[in-house]
């Protein structure tokens, strides 16, 4: 049963089938591209391919939220990558795969089970059918039913945040993290031996 | 309106100033480009290596936080919808959320994770 | 199909419009404050140089990302038109005015970030490489006020529709019952359209940053595209603050094109007044006071909203 | 755009996904394996959410805690990243046998 | 460069009409202008900013007609050539040899037989045997005057395809030979080795964060705009800060002997008058001022600032100087120009000399050879001093002074000043029984290390840097030795 926009079915499946083939295009491309940068704005096409099929599906907020989301979270990747690849830019094309056998076999075969379940698999037919108040809809779910949902997303986010800056971080509050702090001392009373001292390399 | 027609639109503005952009270079007679116009600007001296190199972001932390905290947006948008129907009940939730949220960046200042490392 | 002929048609003159509004106001606000004599020179000096960098060898650096380079001006074109189609200009005359339409905006704002980061990075030259993460940094602290901001303006209309937001501000505007609101979302605007004093990634210190590469159609497309960006922010503002197409006497376009013009006026005034900022200081000032402030204007737009009903 | 095809094309971004997460060595890129991983995922939710959940909230609520946990995943993942080159100047999995103190 | 098309002559009388009227549109339109200033050719190249038809461009590559004002030293030849190659065609170079107008209040044509005479004679002469060799088609003008006329007339013939392009000097080789090495005929080599497309990748390197990730070792050139010209510095970046700094050598030393244009140079042999030794300075901070606002985004501030100190003469100080009062108390009203320099370069009081003058007097040091001299001290003269050190700081300073000279310039009358060997230069104090320059540019790598580049260039802006002096000041120190 096709969907199609109010007037124009045929117009939403063009849509739909580029979208949709842009997507996974895209997706295949972010594993074959060189340049780290490319690979990650080739996954935020792919995330733009996926947020259309979304905003087709009626489901315009959250199309558009992923669509904001992910602009930040790909240009950040994109950042961290270059920060940390040895050829940030494929300037020296190489494939840093292995175990590629494996790879291709696991892969195909997610495809085709995940793929097999969609299509053979039974799902309730039962069409959205009024799309206007969807996002209202999401607003009283929020607030009403799943408000621990909203909640818990809340502190795991603060958990999150604390998390990866203590992580990160270098210089925290007390300055460098491996400056001056010295090591707990085995014996309560013995005195500690701060790394790099003249007494620490006999030890070690 | 249909969203779609947006899409459509965003999709034909870039394609067509890309081949206008494409056209017009073009259009002026090109020779291939020499090796000393490549040089990359730097005010006269030729540079030692590329400049693609493991750029150290100074506000990788920062950028940690904002992934965070990003989320905060996608729970704000549905709740300003029904925040007039829902009344005080709306405000209050949100406000704990938003503290909450808050507590990450002011720990974040105070470990000065929003300077250059 | 009409009507979305019709729209495009309106977006189409608005960006044109503009963007030439955008260079005659650069030029004139430049010879003012410079001391000049003012001349007809200001309205034909922007076509003129248009013309002269049509003319130009596009350049190129040893070994630049090409396409990415190419695509980087016309993506933040096409975003300022995707942000202004996203504004009805008129009653009338909504293009992809659907329900969420301020999430559309908050989103082509986002992937601003995107075309400068790329048009910053393909020119493999230090300069503009520097400049691009620049603005990365500007892009992540402003994203957050600008859609608090606007979240602010969507509470009393009870709708993330621009539409909804200019009908809610009948009978009093944004701009008067949300008094944080303005100023922020001009100060974010600013720096995610970057002009002003927050014009980073294009900075003198880094002689002319991510464009120190670019010539001739190139950097023609990337001042046409960043143009766009500033009226699309502009209109935004216009919209979500000063009541879009609401006013007495005349018709609706015409009030939403006066304010659209008193906001760049304003944005392009500072960019002439104002010292360019330090980035390191201004992104700890996004985080530590624009949020806060931000939030303090949703929740008491929110308890305004409540108040009224 | 049935509800057969949109799964299908989901299970093609969860395949690469799986592709890329099993076969790239360095960590960032696994990374990305996962988020690809996650936009299948959320494809099927919301096509699922539209064809065969009547267009129910907690349908879209699933969609946003997937957000959420991208977001988070990406959040720590870099966060260890750096550590972990902080100390051992690795960026591969190859060089980075155990997770040693 | 007529547009030969290859599909028939009457398509090509079309286009070449089509082109011909974009030609005449373009041509009206402002001149790109890029600015390269050599020996003595500073003033000139920034005077061409208050001209309403040049329209000066940070980048050669937005530029078409590339100005070289003054004489190219054999240290500046190599960095002109490239940075003309880099221009986009089409393009035209223009040479300006008089090395700028001479200062308004000063005999115009120096002594005839008088060793400046000679020497400018000489500069001349190199400057022309360069030109012949290097840039055989570039325009030559003797007058700062003639320069917008000459590069409107170059600019005019460019687009209209009148003039051809000039062809790029270098050969047309890459950095490093690359084409066909490698595994994929690239230049590269495993990883991060060889040349990929003729350049080396970047090496990694130590950092106060614990990341070992890559440096980029610059010098940044001669000729960057935002810096002064001829300033040559070795950097290396590690993200956007600047992880180690140094001065590169002064490019003008050993080309250039004593001015006679420079009052405070001819101050040094004999008493020079004190309005002339006080307007001098004022016009020098005026300069850096707007140099300055420049720096900082303010291209229609700084014009204001240059046609302020442009248009002094002895004659309108009094306006001139209430106009500045209105102009400075308005930029230090400004906050964001305050929260831009306020803690930028910082320099602590051990670290400046006595002989650097508004730069020691910002820190605190009240070092300033007028107050040893009776003239000025009758003129009731008393050093402005500042004490917090950094950017915002010698801002306030060199306004100061600028405003407190025009005083002394209405005071002084036809009071003589000098004559001592030691006199108080615009930008330290000079004495000559010193037998070497301690000048400003000696702080500017310990002021830069460390700090992130936007930082780095406002500290380096702040310091009113002027190689030419220091050049000429070493060489005439060296010859009274």
């Amino acid at each position: 049963m096709t969907i199609g926009t109010d007037h124009a079915p045929l117009f939403a499946d063009v849509l739909f089938w580029m979208l949709a083939v842009g997507s996974v295009l895209a997706g295949w491309r972010v594993f074959r591209a060189d340049s780290m940068v490319r690979a990650a704005y080739w996954l935020l096409a792919s995330f733009a391919g996926t947020a259309g099929i979304l905003l087709l599906l009626h489901a315009r907020f959250l199309g558009l939220i992923l669509l904001l989301m992910m602009a930040g979270e790909m240009t950040i990747m994109a950042a961290f990558m270059v920060m940390f690849m040895m050829n940030p830019a494929g300037l020296n094309p190489m494939n840093m795969v292995h175990q590629h056998r494996t790879a291709i076999i696991a892969g195909v075969g997610a495809f085709l089970g995940l793929a097999a379940v969609g299509v053979f698999g039974e799902f309730p037919a039962r069409p959205l059918l009024d799309a206007s108040q969807v996002t209202a809809d999401l607003g009283v779910e929020l607030l009403g039913d799943s408000m621990m949902v909203f909640e818990t997303a809340g502190v795991a986010l603060l958990a999150t945040m604390i998390g990866s800056i203590a992580l990160a971080a270098h210089r925290g509050r007390f300055g460098p993290a491996d400056e001056g702090s010295e090591p707990p001392a085995l014996v309560p009373e013995a005195e500690t031996v701060r790394p790099g001292d003249s007494r620490d390399e006999e030890q070690s | 309106m249909i969203t779609a027609g947006a899409l459509l639109m965003v999709v034909g503005t870039t394609t067509i100033a890309l081949l206008v952009l494409r056209w017009v270079g073009g259009a002026v007679r090109r020779e291939t480009i020499p090796e000393p116009q490549r040089l990359p600007f730097l005010g006269g001296n030729p540079p030692t290596t590329h400049a693609w190199s493991r750029y150290h972001i100074r506000y990788y932390a920062m950028a940690l936080l904002f992934l965070a905290f990003d989320m905060e947006m996608v729970f704000m948008y549905p709740w300003a919808v029904v925040f007039v129907r829902e009344g005080t009940v709306a405000l209050v939730e949100m406000l704990m959320f938003i503290v909450i949220l808050l507590l990450g960046i002011l720990y974040a200042w105070r470990e000065g994770a929003l300077e250059w490392a | 199909m009409t009507d979305v002929a019709a729209g495009v048609l309106a977006l189409g003159v608005a960006l044109f419009l503009g963007v030439y509004l955008v260079s005659v106001l650069d030029r004139f606000v430049s010879d003012l404050v410079a001391g000049h004599g003012l001349t007809a020179n200001v309205f034909w000096a922007g076509p003129r140089r248009a013309v002269l960098l049509l003319l130009q060898q596009p350049s190129r650096t040893e070994r630049p990302d090409a396409e990415a380079w190419a695509f980087a001006p016309a993506l933040l074109g096409a975003l300022g038109a995707l942000g202004l189609a996203t504004i009805p200009l008129a009653p009338e005359l909504p293009l992809a005015d659907n329900a969420d339409g301020i999430v559309l905006f908050g989103a082509a704002m986002a992937l601003v970030m995107v075309a400068v980061f790329l048009h910053g990075w393909s020119a493999n030259s230090v300069f503009p490489l520097i400049g691009a993460y620049r603005f990365v940094a500007l892009a992540l602290s402003y994203e957050m006020p600008l859609a608090l901001v606007l979240i602010s303006a969507a509470l009393p209309a009870e709708s993330l529709s621009v539409g909804e937001i200019i009908r809610s501000q009948t009978d009093v505007w944004n701009v008067i019952r949300q008094p944080l609101g303005l100023p922020i979302y001009m100060v974010t605007v600013a720096g995610l359209a970057f002009w002003g004093p927050l014009r980073l990634p294009d900075a003198a210190d880094l002689s002319g940053g991510t464009r120190a590469e670019v010539s001739g159609p190139a950097l023609a497309a990337w001042e046409v595209g960043r143009s766009m960006v500033l009226v699309a922010a502009a209109a935004m503002g216009a919209a979500a603050f000063l009541g879009g197409w609401l006013g007495p006497w005349l018709p609706g376009v015409v009030w939403m094109g006066l304010k659209t013009l008193v906001l760049l006026v304003l944005i392009v005034w500072s960019g002439h007044h104002l010292a360019r900022v330090r980035t390191e200081r201004f992104v700890v000032v996004a985080w530590v006071v624009l949020i806060p402030l931000a939030l303090i204007d949703v929740f008491l737009s929110g308890w305004l909203a409540l108040a009224a009903r | 755009m049935s509800l057969e095809i949109l799964l299908v094309v989901a299970a093609a971004l969860f395949g690469i996904g799986v592709y890329g997460a099993l076969s790239q060595q360095s960590f960032v890129m696994i990374m990305m394996g996962l988020e690809m991983m996650l936009n299948g995922a959320i494809l099927a939710g919301v096509s699922l959410w539209y064809f065969s959940a009547a267009g129910s909230p907690k349908g879209q609520l699933l969609a946003i805690v997937a957000m959420a946990v991208m977001a988070v995943e990406a959040a720590i993942g870099f966060a260890l990243v750096i550590n972990i080159y902080r100390v051992r100047k690795a960026d591969i999995t190859e060089k980075v046998k155990a997770l040693r103190g | 460069m007529g547009v030969t098309s290859h599909r028939g002559a009457g398509r090509g009388a079309v286009r070449d009409e089509l082109r011909r009227a974009v030609g005449k549109i373009a041509a009206g339109s402002a001149v790109p202008v890029f600015p390269m200033a050599g020996v003595g050719g500073r003033d000139a190249a920034r005077r061409i900013r208050l001209s309403r038809r040049l329209e000066v461009v940070s980048s050669p590559r937005a530029a078409n007609v590339l100005l070289i004002a003054g004489e190219i030293t054999p240290r500046l030849l190599r960095p002109a050539i490239r940075i003309h190659d880099q221009a986009s065609p089409p393009r035209a170079t223009l040479f300006l040899i008089a090395g700028g107008a001479p200062e308004p209040d000063v005999p115009s044509k120096p002594e005839a037989g008088s060793n400046t005479e000679v020497a400018a004679v000489e500069s001349a002469l190199r400057t022309h045997a360069i030109r012949d060799r290097f840039f055989p088609f570039a325009g030559l003008v003797h007058q700062e005057s003639e320069v917008e006329a000459a590069s409107r007339a170059l600019h005019r013939d460019l687009v209209l395809a009148e003039r051809a392009t000039e062809p790029a000097i270098q050969p047309d080789r890459p950095p490093l030979p690359w084409r066909g090495r490698g595994p994929y005929g690239h230049g590269g080599k495993g990883m991060t080795g060889g040349a990929p497309y003729g350049r080396p990748l970047p090496e990694r390197g130590n950092d106060r964060d614990g990341l070992q990730l890559d440096r980029l070792p610059l010098r940044i050139g001669p000729f960057f705009p935002p810096l002064v010209p001829g300033l040559l510095l070795d950097v290396e970046l590690h993200g956007d800060v600047v992880q180690a700094a140094e001065l590169g050598p002064n490019p003008f030393s050993g080309y250039v002997g004593a001015s006679a244009t420079c009052p405070f140079m001819r101050a040094l042999a004999s008493p020079v008058r004190i309005a002339d030794l006080e307007l001098s300075r004022a016009r020098s901070h005026l300069r850096w001022l707007s140099d300055a606002l420049h720096a900082l985004d303010l291209s229609a501030l700084s014009i204001r600032a240059l046609a302020l100190a442009e248009r002094l003469e002895a004659d309108n100080v009094p306006l001139i100087s209430a106009e500045l009062a209105r102009f400075s108390r308005r930029l230090e009203r400004s906050r964001t120009l305050t929260w831009a320099t306020r803690g930028v370069g910082h320099i602590r009081v051990d670290q400046v000399g006595d002989t650097h003058g508004p730069v020691a007097r910002a820190t605190g040091v009240e070092a300033d050879a007028r107050c040893d001299d009776i003239e000025y001290l009758a003129l009731g003269f008393r050093p402005i001093v500042h004490d917090d050190g950094d950017a915002w700081a010698r801002w306030r300073q060199r306004i100061g002074e600028a405003r407190q000279s025009l005083r002394l310039v209405t005071q002084a009358g036809d009071r003589r000043s000098g004559g001592a060997g030691i006199v108080e230069d615009p930008r330290g104090m000079i004495r000559l029984q010193t037998h070497t320059l301690d000048s400003t540019s000696q702080l500017l790598p310990e002021l830069v290390t460390g700090r992130e580049w936007g930082d780095a260039v406002l500290a380096a802006v702040s310091l009113d840097l002027d190689l030419e002096r220091d050049a000429r000041l070493t060489s005439v120190i060296e010859e009274g030795r």
